[in-house]
């Protein structure tokens, strides 16, 4: 299974890109802070935005044990700053 | 009690606000904050902001919180207005406009309203440099 | 850096305030502070508060605080606008406008002024009862 | 010697005045706490108002020592409530 994770802000602008993609085990239905590490462990180019960072699954703040199943939309929140 | 959020292309306009900020009898303190894109951003000169948002969600965040807030202090009345996209040097990004009983729950709701957006609502800014 | 502060006859009004807000390229965050008069005054009903000032003291004492809270509070401008004589239930009684670099200062900016206000500046109120 | 001091709000209403006479030995010259004194002294109705109370002489602050003299225009500032 592979997970297409929405990036914005400085994040994106380090990755070139607006998404980064991980990879699991096919069958595996990994939980949001497994795609944390996930990307982590895959693209240390985005690590600095990672501190304090989470996940939101389809539009949502996901806790850490959200498990991810296809077709979920999966967005890094991370370094926001408006105002 | 109204609760208003909403996202708005490019700078925060006075033709945003429009309307917004109704009156009601119990209301003795209204505050509104107005965030202003400054030139210097840390040691280098910028132009604008581009503020980057995730939708529908910020919006949907932004009301949320507003909600919260309103209820937590008791609020006569709340809007938030962001905007989206470049927003220049001496525009205005950001409105926020509280109504209460008193001054103390104003300026309390202003100040956790801010704090707030800056951690929870997903809205980026990317400096365009000079 | 623009200190302003006055003390006009009835209720505040935005003709009173024309003019008065100045914008800078430092301004990052510009808050504005209304006071109204509420209906309510404890368990009974107002139509009005009378307020008297003791002039020109009052007036003075209004700028000098202005100018101190500009000065400790690093601000880039500073208007405060009070009523004199009745202002009816509704009406804005008071505005204070501040503008600073940062969100921080100008909140507490804010707070200071009116904690302030209502021990340093002679103006009194007396409710109209119904 | 005879002060009249201003009042205002809460205090002239209770007093239904807009000044109270304070009564001084002639050729005496009190400073601005005898003043205070002298008003809780000779004008029980205002008492509720004197704590915390401060005088203004000729429309500015005066510290409790401060001498009062013949033509000083003097002011009770009590309970101000702006805002």
């Amino acid at each position: 299974m592979t997970i297409d994770v929405l990036i914005f802000g400085p994040a994106a602008s380090a990755a070139g890109s607006d998404r980064l993609r991980v990879r699991f085990a096919d069958g595996e239905s990994p939980s949001a802070g497994e795609v944390l590490a996930a990307l982590a462990r895959e693209h240390p180019d985005v690590g600095f935005a990672l501190g304090g960072a989470r996940l939101a699954v389809n539009q949502a703040f996901a806790a850490a044990e959200t498990r991810i199943v296809a077709g979920d939309e999966v967005a890094l929140i991370a370094l926001v700053g408006g105002g | 009690m109204t609760v208003l959020a909403r996202i708005v292309g490019g700078a925060v306009t006075p033709a945003c606000e429009a309307g917004v900020f109704a009156r009601g009898e119990g209301i003795g303190a209204a505050v509104r904050f107005e965030g202003i894109v400054r030139r210097m951003e840390g040691e280098r000169e910028i132009v604008a902001l581009d503020y980057q948002t995730y939708d529908p969600m910020a919006e949907r965040r932004l009301k949320e919180l507003a909600g919260e807030i309103a209820a937590r202090h008791g609020l006569r009345g709340i809007a938030a207005i962001h905007g989206r996209g470049r927003v220049a040097v001496g525009e205005v990004s950001f409105v926020l406009w509280v109504a209460a009983a008193h001054r103390a729950e104003a300026l309390a709701a202003v100040e956790e309203f801010i704090d707030r957006l800056k951690r929870d609502v997903p809205i980026w800014k990317i400096p365009v440099w000079k």
